[in-house]
């Protein structure tokens, strides 16, 4: 099993005949993944990667029983692409971009709760269940099968993770990334409610940063919830109070957010938090 | 963008909330119009700035006139005042809190309210902090307003003043794509009518393509942290020595994390991002050759990204452009080895893992 | 309520939308600042006037005058012109159909279009009229503009001005409470500038509060429908001579179909609604005079109302006012029998069951 | 059984100190409705029936646990008392008020389904599960517990047909008015497919008039989910087209919503349609 994404997945890629589009198309049909339509509106009939493109969301779900969609549109246009996609019945959106105004993303978020939709990001990486499907930019080369969930609001650092743990020959069930904005559609304590009903994932690993207190709020939900071992990472230990950084999530604001707090809220929950990124894979290893 | 307390109370006034009569003050001339006894305000993009002695309270004019020029160039914790705004008094009965953020958690905005305004809002007690969440699928209801108005016992008509406060800031707020509008305080004046003293608007930088009418004002931004967002490259500048460049902003902090642990101290967070692009590359080396950094470390994790590509960029820049400081490399991921083998052919310093890394630029850069 | 033509192109001119440009006309003086070619055209809260004689294009003054005197005044399916529109003839190239309405099943306002404009959109084929819902938590998107304009073949410019005019037209649908604004047809002119020739806007008569601007003009109602209005009775005069009193809507319909069993046929449709209030009563039966129905059929089911309370009004009307025509009763539920009683003894007939005085009803109304 | 209300239900009513209030607070609990609380702003602390008041539902679900919400209050405060009772946690709404805009209610109807919550109305006359709970101003005295299921577009019509049912011994399961305006909360659909699902309802009573295509839509869904025998009446029959008739959603426009096209279609999925309203028991009867 897995979570949030499987083979069964049949994607629709929103912004598809751009350079982005193209590439990750490629990619994804690689990893396994069941690409079945792209939309760019106006360009209907062209083709990417022999996948065919719509102009549309509702004509390319009702051509090709499209399920998920994966929006590479730019900023300004995201809200009205994920819109689009929930109302034409897509039913998992992960949403890449990144610099959607919050105010864009706190409506996609709640109209995707009223269409009961599955809703990732916005600014993350995607998702991937390795040998099953990868909806998103992740490259395919870091993940192996197994039995470890990772669920993180980075991109990169997450490779380097996800990575140093197949290095240990430890494989994952499903990496998720949740997106660096304040404002995501999936938590970690979605992401942690779906570990613990997926008989697959045995351990779970979260890499979280600075701001808001999605990683109090997990390691509280942790003590209550979760019987699985968790593992964490918390970055921005020594970023300073004020500053965005780089993500626009990534802010200590009047006192909240601090790593501080994080780490003290993990090691609360019985949460191992490894001080180097490198270090999780071992003390994953260790574990099992 | 955090707007300075005058352009948020020109928003106010656009939204119908009465803020007392005053204006930006460069000299004597400025006072003509303005009652006396006034209030003189250094415009800073920062808190603290009445115990830093940039609010004064003057009579008259004399007093006014020396008073201004202490506070035009005073510097408050960093920033040098450049604008005054000065105000009538107010009558002030009564000082309340009210601002709207966003909830990240339940991903809404969130009104908060108290009796204790005036005061610095950490220090107010949680209990003494009214909250009330807005869904963003139907904005604000009048059961909110009552909601919350109803917890800060004030009069009939001062309710209802205090109402139509709260509506037009959400409105604001919502228009204007704040992440906060804060009032702090937000006065009951002697006649019982409600005033903003103060005004604290951020509006969220995402958006601000949606606001033409507000001119951007980067600052909170130094010269280079300038220079770089126009450039589009995530530059941070901050009280270390090492400069640091890696690929995104996760492992960029997490790479700055790992000096720490070393004693070592961040001078630059710089994210080169998804990017490969030479050009890219050229000018995140020129910016952090400007931010005069003790040792540059270089961390790549290279997922799409290849190594060797980027390598290659650093390679040019450093070969073509020179550097007088040592670089230290940590490559990992697709095509390592190759990166690996040019940027040593370049001169610079390549680790095997973080932890190295860390250390060798920590130990170079002589400690914290 | 239904605006008339020239009021729902007021409403499009505040929204930016185009009309021809155009004016009132009550003699030659007014046709002053208006260049011929014109059309005149009655205003008439109904469909059908161009068939009627209602439409007429006129070349000049001479002209305009004398068919202005016979447009004035003309009856059109039981209105009598009042108002004439006198419009520049516009240089047409392209007629389309556009219009906002509310979707009753998918609870959500519904936007049809067609290329197939300027004729009577019940006339067009389903297949040739495209329709996208938007839903109301969000209001129009991009996407739903997208999606329906690309349906109707136009050019780029000719698109992006329907664009705008579609998402124009769901502000006006949206901020004034709409039931429906139709534009038949939107052209394309000459120059390609898109321009609405016609305009129907039903705005939500329980939302007319929130509209203060919009001067309520009941042209639908009769006199008596009015006066009913007015005093918050639903009261709705019919083609039959049966006047019918009921409580509750769906009751007094139920009442009305009964009659036309057996031949008879309904003239007045008015609904107690759940009233024991004898002022009500009393105004009821005194509307129900003045409509001057050969039969009234009074039909009561007693749930919360009482029937007795009811019949007590009743008798007291009927015995100090008088009533010039035999009223049937039928009643049913609670304190049924004191009801029946108080009726006979206010000389009124009384049934037994809905059947027995639908017919008695009908019989003495003689037939249809 | 029952459908959408039974014994368990506690009720707050908002809207709850003005004359209907007070009266139909307590019919409902002469009927043996569980009335928890009003809600009256400004009137916090009085009693209705020794039924506490509070300032609004939040203090009033948290006080009494209350689940289900009566709207009493004026067409003009309706939206706003609809999202209280939503955001207030209110699992189900019943909505009495008429003359509420009809974008109102487009709004609250669609933030019910994101709430998850069943909204009844409005522009009805409430619902009633005989010798469990009457959440509404239906009067108690025509209802007979049993096993006919009764859902209605109008109020006195329906009192008429029940209180027939009952005088020939027919109880009722439950008694839904789902409302006279043209934007409703639940629909014929959605009762039929409680009334299905309700081991204890064996037949349906549908009470339709002109306007809309409700009972089309009914029909077509009886062809395919409904198992159970439904009978109908239709009022309006008669009615001119472009009249409303008494009920903001009683009015054939623009050729839709006659009586003949809901009669054909019910007729086409085996409905019986009954001639005088009063027949209805005679063929439940029958059937029985």
């Amino acid at each position: 099993m897995s979570i949030f994404v499987d083979e069964k997945n049949k994607l629709v890629v929103q912004g598809a005949t751009g350079h982005q589009g193209v590439f990750h198309i490629g990619e994804m049909l690689g990893f396994g993944t069941k690409v079945v339509a792209g939309v760019t509106p106006g360009k209907a009939g062209q083709e990417v990667h022999n996948v065919p493109v719509f102009n549309n969301v509702g004509n390319a779900v009702n051509e090709t029983g499209a399920d998920t969609s994966l929006i590479l549109v730019p900023a300004r246009f995201a809200k009205d692409a994920v819109f689009e996609a929930l109302d034409a019945g897509i039913k998992t959106v992960v949403t890449i971009t990144e610099n959607i105004p919050f105010h864009d993303a706190m409506e996609f978020v709640h109209y995707a709760k009223y269409k009961d939709a599955i809703l990732i990001g916005p600014n993350c990486p995607g998702i991937a269940s390795p040998g099953k499907s990868k909806i998103g930019i992740l490259p395919g080369s870091i993940f192996l099968e197994g039995d470890v969930g990772v669920a993180s609001r980075s991109g990169t650092l997450t490779y380097e993770i996800v990575n140093s743990l197949k290095e240990k020959g430890i494989g994952q069930s499903t990496c998720v990334g949740l997106g660096g904005d304040p404002i995501i559609g999936t938590t970690f304590i979605d992401a942690l409610d779906a570990f613990e009903a997926d008989k697959e994932t045995k351990a779970i690993v979260l890499v979280g940063e600075i701001g808001g207190t999605a990683e109090e709020d997990a390691a509280e939900h942790i003590i209550e919830h979760i019987s699985k071992p968790v593992f964490a990472f918390i970055a921005g230990r020594t970023a300073p109070p004020g500053k965005r950084m780089g993500h626009a999530g990534a802010i200590i604001a009047r006192g909240k957010g601090t790593a501080e707090s994080k780490i003290k809220a993990f090691e609360k929950a019985n949460v191992k938090v490894a001080k180097f990124p490198t270090d999780i894979a071992d003390q994953v290893e260790k574990y099992s | 963008m955090k707007l300075f307390e005058y352009r948020g109370k020109e928003l106010f006034g656009k939204y119908g909330i009465a803020v007392p009569k005053g204006k930006l003050v460069k000299d004597e001339k400025d006072f003509s119009g303005l009652n006396f006894p006034l209030i003189l305000k250094a415009q800073v993009p920062i808190g603290g700035r009445g115990k830093a002695g940039g609010i004064k309270p003057v009579d008259n004019l004399k007093d006014a006139e020396k008073k201004l020029s202490q506070i035009l160039g005073m510097d408050i914790r960093g920033y040098t005042v450049g604008k005054v705004l000065a105000e009538e008094q107010a009558d002030i009965k009564n000082e309340l809190y009210l601002s709207i953020s966003l909830d990240r958690t339940k991903r809404m905005p969130c009104i908060m309210a108290s009796a204790k305004g005036g005061m610095d809002i950490e220090s107010v007690l949680d209990e003494e902090i009214f909250k009330e969440w807005v869904n963003p699928l139907i904005g604000i209801q009048l059961f909110n307003i009552r909601n919350i108005l109803s917890k800060l016992d004030l009069g009939r008509d001062e309710s209802k003043g205090a109402s139509k406060v709260l509506s037009k800031i959400y409105k604001l707020f919502r228009e204007y794509d704040c992440e906060l509008v804060e009032i702090n305080p937000l006065v009951i004046t002697g006649d019982g009518s409600v005033m903003a003293l103060d005004s604290k608007v951020i509006i969220n930088d995402d958006a601000m393509f949606r606001h033409p009418d507000i001119a951007p004002e980067l600052v909170e931004l130094t010269p280079l942290e300038k220079d770089a967002k126009e450039k589009g490259i995530a530059f941070i500048q901050l009280d270390g020595n090492i400069g640091v460049i890696a690929n995104g902003a996760g492992l960029t902090m997490a790479t700055l994390d790992a000096l720490t642990h070393f004693k070592g101290a961040g001078g630059v967070f710089l994210d080169l991002g998804g990017t490969d692009d030479p050009e890219k590359v050229k000018q995140a080396f020129e910016l952090m050759k400007k931010a005069k950094p003790k040792v540059i470390f270089l961390n790549l994790f290279g997922g799409i990204t290849k190594c060797d590509t980027v390598a290659k960029g650093v390679k040019a820049v450093i070969t073509k452009e020179g550097i007088d400081c040592p670089v230290i490399t940590r490559i990992k991921g697709m095509n390592e080895d190759a990166a690996k083998d040019i940027l040593k052919d370049a001169g610079l310093i390549t680790a095997t893992t973080l932890q190295d890394a860390a250390q060798q630029s920590s130990d170079l850069a002589g400690g914290a």
